[in-house]
């Protein structure tokens, strides 16, 4: 006997139900959230709480709203580079190596001139961040149209290097000589700070422009010739039929999401963060390729999805301050509602009859 | 140097390619049947805290071991419901069954850390340990380790050699044509992933009940990431997956190894020397973009639905 | 075989289609088909593109399950979940696109499906094959890689496997499986089909050649729009009664070809191309030399696999080659790519049309771009706006089919696709038109239409080449014609001078007469 | 009184934790989850408290905000990477006071504290110098910060007081914690001839190791015997029950004000793991007097002639380092071998 869940059959429907995309996640929470209440009981919280701390206090709150928008918006810069890249199919895994790259080269601004007090300093800042980005990026591009070396190996292990280049700046030359042999660079002056927008939060300016990329990227997909090529990459021969080259492909897209992660790695520093140190990542680069596959691979998707994660984030310090609840925990719960996110969409394009496989 | 230091560190250069190669090995097959599972961080994470709970509750570190498996094979057949069944992105899956398996390992193993137990011991194989060089090199080592390079031989004899080897190439190149030559796709993707789940299980197992018999949150650091790449590398080749974890186990321990005896060089580019190592190979092995091509399942990570 | 047939009573009946009903997203595929099959009958299935014929063949073997009707197999209901249960009552299929797996070899694509329950020798399969290709003479190299094979050869592989088949053989469905065969390979197959069902075979059999069906089938059934509209023994309809069934009315006649009347300018001039390989299989082309002239059709005929794909590709620029190798109107182009010679005026139309010449996932906007998307740039944007427009006027232009612009080339159905991929491409009115296939698998009305298509353009001035297996198409349309043989070209002959016999020996590799020409121009 | 710093307390006051990685039962963390778990129950019905775990530093701003914003009056950092969020958020939240563990910033509500855990240092190289039969020690060091020149130069001292000829072979993993890497650079350090390990890294591995091989390990941070019940000669523990304890209580009563707390063996805020069996008693007496003596304030470890690794006179005889030059120290002392960075 075959369980009956093994027994349903999916028919795909003739397109895709709009009305699912909405009623899936709805689903998915009401899935997540019996989940959820299990595992809360199990570990003997109070179910209804837990799960209120975990994904609704936060939003309960202005200054949680922000924590939520400051955590998305690197998600949702690097999560719309990706998008590109990943349409393009070009596995640009890379984007936490090339987010360093961006935050250090944008960096080397402060740590030349520490005392920089010029209104030509955040530009100047922003730009190189992108072209550290960018420059990263070219490493696996040039690896692979000269060599032939697969992208998502090389970027992947280039994120390791970026890391280790990114300790050794932080513990040696660039580290503050003022700071008692502290990691990390001088603290950015105001000059090379993002504004803050939203007094008491770490809501700035950088935050408020990483959501633009968004929308910017919709419509170059949508409207330029580049988008174009990139949904002709779709298939290689039908590229080469339209007279596309492919490496110009798959430079451009690993350019342009090696320069959005780069730019948000200077976002980041010279906003919330304030100084290029050790750990200026974390894992923000793999979580921007969960936020760009739950956007469906649409820029705009990518809006609601980095949303999303970084209300997890918060929820997760939420429900550790506010009702105990173990990082792991919040961590599993986090897993179990991408999974029924994941599960659900299968709704979007297909219904489900009873039969077999 | 003399040659009883060349054997000790070649010897924990085995040791050390073990996880690594249990693990991709799994995602290796996983992958040569089109499912692409980046999930292997997350599944080692889960095999090494229920393998540690395992062994620490029986006392038996190889019941450890199978428990871990286990997990990791219930962690694979969870992806293969979601992404064979349900047609969920493989990507999107992977990547939150990371997530899900980095805070499922921290939540079970809560009570654990901290806690020991008599970790595995090495069996040394009679006759075979005694070869000079190569058996203390090779030949005395804990089960896993052995199991590991069996496991690599016997994926290269069955995707080489057997049927079962020939049909899971069938549905990772083609699940559509597969399905209408009439072979099992669902049945052998669902095995696939579970295989692949069970061998990081296995790997993370091994972590726990072996390498550093223990448990911490994030003890896996990274390892199952360098699994992937590997497969990568490899270019679903098992044979040149064993290269490519010795390779990098060999760099990671050369590199410690020349600060022990205070070779100086900057220590932040050894750090990284094991993953320059690992693109420099790349590099120089990717030449022929046919062979690669052609090594590469076909239809690795795209989504198989049998029209009805 | 008159007194087989007789002999087998009806209700013995090996297969029994009653009323089955197959409905897709807005087609209604299959409506109330019945059909019925006995041991040792041939029986052809008719229709034009999109009539069903493959929709109805794939629930037979399991692949589609029918939402009404029943199947009866040798008298008994029969629920099939999938081809493996198929396969396991004796069933083959001969599938419309290549089953093969590229990346294994003949003997690996063969085994899948063999030996499912004795040992598994793989030594032994490629000695089966070897005796395989002795019994039916059906050549094949059981241990080249899928991918290096032509498709006549992908097509032979395809062939066999069913021949080869464990469980004993009892219903051979071939869905057009001699598109790119040979006429040669033709005769020999129809020989082992005809020798099988005298032992009692049945075979299903779809094609949109009429003779063919003629000269192999006992009994047809004509399916239009996904009804049956006639059912008819061979013996007693002519072709062109079975083309009025087909369509509902007689295809369109061509139209009267015109003789150039001024001495016409050379568009493409290819001469000592040599092109290598990557791929050690593949063909070398060696001192290819031709030349087109404006208002002539050039037909390239051959067996595919001879070179054909690397010429095409020399040609369009995907490619590069010596700079004088290939000339447009004069110009050494052999360095430029498929844009720059694209906008010197050359088009072309390759073979494979999902993936290629359209992209299945993008829509029928995007996909009326992909070849004309220098024209939309304004500013460096597209215009989509524009580009919808000009997408629906094409489809309307060329009658192609299609349930909104805005749905994905992939839910257009074979023949419409290429009706609306030649259409594009067509209505550049290219000075320089190279084609390739332009109606594998196309039906009869729609050939006729692409096939005007061509003469039309032929008639404004521009020089054609068109590359196909399909010899009779070449002697109907082209004005000189040239054999590809090996990676090497024959000469070129004015089509009224040369017989399909010195053809057929050029193709199958002879050399005869080459050089008598040569010296001659 | 003079210069405390006073806000409007609620009762009972609620304290916040931030710690750097997950508490586990062991390591850095854990230690600080234990001095937080030793207070509730000290000042059990005066304080509640909350901890946040595994807030790696990109995270470590919004966790001291949301804390400061819900309600939280003292809030205690134990990392020395949160010390720049930290005073970013103090600035803002004048009613809550900060305390950050192992910086050196300060503001009129921020406080830090550190502990000298060269002091235990010192004593196990006294026991590595009478253990080993090599004459060399493995030292494991995760990233070069002044911390950990100053626990591999005491230790280095104290090894070379009582064996001048031993000297200390440093492998550089470049992280805190990765058990398997650490156990690669424990299983190097082996291969290489070294008989006693020591690490400044957090996870139990180079102890199993040293235990696996029959040789000796030096604990850090937590007591690690159970991983090496027979490597174990002794180790560094931290404790920082007593100064939660203290500060709180100082906040309570109005007392607090903004200090650089730097505790030793004196005040408890390192002690030393129980002393193996197996170190000879002599050893064992050198090791309790000189306890003594650093307790007292009578013994300087860091007083001259001191030499770094090239050889050059650093710190003249009758001459020690202070305090100051402590804290951004950045060389490793002659006896030393591999690189400083
Ligand atoms: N999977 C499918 N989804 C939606 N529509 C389909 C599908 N398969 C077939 N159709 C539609 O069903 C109709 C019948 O298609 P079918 O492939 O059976 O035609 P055919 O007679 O084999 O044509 P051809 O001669 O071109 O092969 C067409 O309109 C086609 O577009
Ligand atoms: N998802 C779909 N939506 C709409 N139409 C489809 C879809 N899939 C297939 N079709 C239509 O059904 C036709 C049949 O599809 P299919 O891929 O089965 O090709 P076929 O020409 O019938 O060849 P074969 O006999 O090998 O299946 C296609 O030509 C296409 O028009
Ligand atoms: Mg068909
Ligand atoms: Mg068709």
């Amino acid at each position: 006997m075959r369980p009956e869940v093994l027994r349903m059959r999916l028919v795909r429907r003739e397109r895709p139900s709009a009305a699912m995309r909405i009623v899936a996640p709805l689903l998915a929470a009401l899935a997540a959230a019996l989940i959820t209440f299990a595992l809360l009981g199990l570990s003997g919280k109070a179910p209804f709480g837990g799960f209120y701390a975990l994904f609704l206090a936060p939003l309960g709150s202005a200054s949680g709203w922000a924590d939520v928008l400051v955590k998305s918006a690197p998600l949702a810069l690097i999560g719309a580079g990706l998008v590109v890249a990943f349409r393009a199919r070009v596995w640009n895994i890379g984007a936490q190596g090339q987010y360093i790259a961006g935050a250090v080269l944008g960096s080397a601004v402060v740590v030349y001139h520490p005392q920089i007090a010029s209104a030509w300093a955040l530009p100047a800042m922003v730009a190189l961040g992108l072209v550290g980005g960018m420059l990263y990026a070219a490493i696996p591009a040039f690896l692979y149209t000269r060599f032939n070396a697969n992208v998502i190996l090389t970027s992947l292990m280039l994120d390791y290097v970026a890391l280790a280049g990114l300790h050794y700046l932080t513990f040696g030359p660039w580290r503050d000589p003022a700071n008692f042999g502290f990691p990390g660079s001088v603290s950015f002056p105001a000059a090379a700070s993002l504004p803050v927008l939203w007094p008491g939060t770490q809501f700035d300016l950088g935050a408020l422009a990483a959501f633009g990329a968004a929308p910017l990227i919709w419509l170059l997909l949508r409207g330029t010739l580049f988008g174009f090529q990139v949904r002709v990459s779709a298939s290689d021969a039908a590229s080469t039929y339209a007279g596309f080259s492919r490496a110009r492909v798959i430079w451009s897209a690993l350019l342009l999401s090696g320069g959005l992660a780069g730019l948000a790695g200077l976002l980041q520093v010279a906003g919330p963060i304030g100084q290029l140190q050790t750990s200026i990542a974390s894992e923000l680069g793999f979580a921007a390729i969960i936020v760009a596959y739950l956007g469906q691979l649409n820029p705009l998707g990518v809006l609601p999805a980095s949303l999303l994660v970084g209300l997890f984030y918060v929820g997760a310090n939420n429900a550790q301050i506010s009702f105990g609840l173990s990082s792991s925990l919040g961590e599993l719960l986090q897993g179990v509602l991408l999974f029924t996110l994941l599960a659900s969409n299968v709704l979007v394009n297909y219904r489900i009859a009873r039969g077999r496989l | 140097m003399n040659t009883a230091i060349w054997i000790s560190l070649l010897a924990s250069v085995v040791v050390a390619a073990t996880p690594l190669l249990l693990a991709a090995t799994g995602e290796l097959v996983c992958e040569r049947a089109g499912l692409l599972n980046l999930g292997v961080e997350g599944m080692m994470a889960v095999g090494a805290v229920c393998g540690f709970i395992g062994a620490f509750h029986t006392g038996n570190a190889y019941v450890g071991l199978l428990v871990g498996v286990a997990a990791g094979a219930v962690c694979g057949l969870l992806f293969a419901w979601l992404t064979v069944q349900l047609v969920a992105d493989q990507v999107a899956t992977g990547l939150a069954l990371t997530i899900l398996g980095h805070g499922l390992s921290g939540f079970i193993g809560h009570g654990y850390a901290g806690a020991s137990i008599a970790g595995l011991k090495p069996l040394a194989l009679p006759g075979l340990a005694q070869i000079p060089l190569l058996g203390p090199i090779l030949f005395d080592h804990t089960l896993p380790v052995y199991a590991a390079l069996l496991l690599v031989a016997g994926v290269h004899w069955f995707l080489t050699r057997s049927r079962a080897g020939l049909t899971l190439r069938s549905v990772g190149e083609d699940p559509k044509v597969s399905y209408s030559l009439g072979l099992r796709v669902y049945a052998v993707r669902y095995a696939a992933a579970i295989f692949g789940g069970a061998m990081a299980g296995f790997a993370g197992a091994f972590l726990s009940t072996a390498y550093t018999p223990m448990w911490a949150e994030g003890m896996v650091a990274g390892q199952g990431w360098i699994a992937v790449g590997l497969v990568v590398f490899a270019t679903w080749r098992p044979l040149r997956l064993l290269a490519g974890a010795w390779l990098f186990a060999g760099v990671g321990i050369g590199q410690l190894f020349s600060q022990a005896v205070g070779f100086a060089l900057n220590t932040y580019l050894l750090s990284a020397l094991p993953y320059l190592a690992v693109l420099l190979a790349l590099v120089l092995i990717s030449r022929d973009p046919l062979r690669i091509r052609l090594n590469t399942p076909a239809s690795l990570g795209r989504p198989f639905r049998a029209e009805t | 075989m008159q007194s087989t047939q007789n002999a087998i009573a009806p209700a013995s009946a090996r297969l029994e289609l009653n009323a089955i009903t197959k409905r897709f997203p807005g087609v209604l595929a299959n409506d109330d088909v019945s059909l019925r099959v006995r041991p040792g009958e041939i029986h052809a299935l008719l229709g034009e593109n999109g009539a069903g014929k493959s929709t109805l063949m794939k629930m037979i073997y399991g692949l589609l399950a029918p939402d009404a009707g029943s199947i009866l197999w040798e008298g008994r209901e029969l629920h099939i979940d999938g081809p493996m249960q198929a396969r396991a009552l004796g069933m083959g299929m001969v599938q419309q696109h290549f089953a093969l797996l590229e990346s294994l070899t003949v003997a690996e694509n063969l085994a899948l499906t063999l030996n499912r329950h004795g040992r598994w020798n793989p030594e032994r399969i490629v000695q089966r094959v070897a005796a395989a290709e002795r019994e039916f003479g059906l050549k094949v190299h059981a241990r080249r890689p899928v991918h290096r094979l032509s498709v006549g050869e992908r097509q032979r592989v395809e062939i066999l496997r069913c021949l080869l088949q464990e469980e004993p053989l009892k219903l051979l469905i071939l869905d057009e499986p001699t598109a790119v065969l040979t006429p040669q390979e033709i005769d020999g197959l129809f020989a082992i089909l005809r020798k099988l069902a005298a032992d009692g075979l049945s075979i299903l059999f779809v094609s949109h050649k009429l003779d063919e069906v003629r000269a192999l089938c006992e009994r047809v059934t004509v399916l239009r729009g996904g009804r049956v509209v006639a059912r008819r023994e061979t013996s007693d309809v002519s072709v062109e009664q079975l083309a009025a069934l087909l369509v509902g009315d007689a295809p369109p006649p061509l139209r009267e070809r015109s003789q150039p009347t001024v001495e016409p300018r050379v568009r493409l001039a290819v001469t000592d191309l040599n092109l290598s390989t990557d791929d050690p299989h593949g063909t070398a082309l060696q001192h290819v030399a031709f030349e087109l002239r404006q208002g002539e059709i050039v037909g390239l005929a051959g067996v595919s696999g001879n070179g054909q794909q690397e010429l095409l590709a020399a040609l369009v620029g995907e490619r590069p080659t010596a700079p004088q190798a290939v000339r447009l109107n004069g110009r050494a182009v052999g360095r430029l790519g498929v844009r720059a010679r694209r906008r010197l005026g050359l088009r072309y139309v390759p073979e494979e049309r999902q993936g290629k010449g359209a992209v299945p996932e993008l829509s029928l906007i995007d996909n009326a771009l992909l070849t004309r998307w220098a024209q939309a740039l304004r500013w460096g944007w597209l215009h989509l706006g524009a580009a919808r427009a000009q997408a629906e006027a094409l489809c309307a232009r060329h009658q192609v089919k299609q349930a909104g612009v805005g749905q994905p080339a992939a839910a257009l159905s074979g023949g419409n696709l290429q009706k609306f991929i030649m259409g594009r491409e067509l209505d550049e009115n290219p000075e320089i038109f190279i084609v390739a296939q332009p109606t594998w698998g196309v039906d009869v009305a729609a050939a006729r239409r692409i096939q005007d298509g061509l003469l039309a353009l032929r008639e404004r001035g521009s020089a054609l080449l068109v590359i196909s297996d399909d010899l009779d198409e070449l002697l109907l349309l082209a004005d000189r014609i040239v054999v590809m043989s090996d990676g090497q070209v024959s000469p070129m002959r004015a089509v009224g001078e040369v017989s399909r016999i010195e053809l057929g020996r050029w193709m199958g590799g002879s050399r005869d007469g080459w050089e008598s020409v040569d010296d001659a121009a | 009184a003079e210069g405390y710093y006073k806000i409007p307390l609620k009762k009972p006051l609620k304290i916040g934790f931030v710690y750097i990685d997950p508490i586990g039962n062991i390591g850095w963390s854990y230690q600080h989850e234990l001095g937080r778990q030793y207070m509730d129950k000290m000042l059990a019905g005066q304080v509640e408290s909350t901890f946040v775990e595994n807030v790696s530093d990109a995270r470590a701003e919004a966790v001291f905000r949301q804390l400061a914003s819900s309600g939280h009056q003292l809030i205690f950092t134990t990392s020395f990477s949160y010390m720049n969020p930290t005073l970013k958020v103090a600035k803002q939240f004048p009613n809550v006071i900060f305390e950050q563990a192992t910086g050196f910033k300060t503001a009129p509500n921020m406080g830090n504290y550190n502990a000298r855990f060269y002091e235990a240092q010192y004593l196990t190289g006294l026991v590595a110098g009478a253990m080993t039969k090599s004459n060399k020690i493995g030292y494991i060091l995760p990233f070069p910060i002044p911390e950990v020149y100053r626990v591999v130069d005491a230790f280095t001292i104290g090894l070379h007081e009582v064996n001048p000829k031993a000297t200390v072979s440093t492998v550089w993993v470049n992280t805190w914690y990765d058990p398997s890497k650490e156990r690669e650079a424990a299983q190097s350090l082996v291969a290489s001839g070294a008989d006693v390990i020591a690490t400044h890294t957090d996870s139990p591995a180079p102890m199993q190791v040293a235990e696996a091989h029959g040789i000796y390990a030096i604990g850090q941070d937590s007591n690690q015997l159970k991983y090496g019940p027979k490597a174990q000669l002794t180790g560094v523990i931290d404790t920082w029950g007593p100064y939660y304890v203290e500060t709180a209580r100082r906040v309570l009563e109005g007392r607090w004000k903004p200090e650089s707390t730097w505790g030793g063996l004196k005040s408890g805020m390192v002690e030393l793991a129980p002393l193996s069996p197996v170190i000879p008693q002599e050893t064992v007496d050198l090791v309790m007097k000189r306890k003594a003596e650093i307790e007292a304030g009578t013994f300087n470890i860091f007083s001259g002639p001191l030499y770094d690794q090239k050889g050059e006179l650093k710190v003249a005889a009758g001459k020690a380092l202070n305090d100051g030059d402590l804290l951004g120290l950045q060389w490793f002392v002659k006896g030393v071998e591999g690189k400083a960075s």
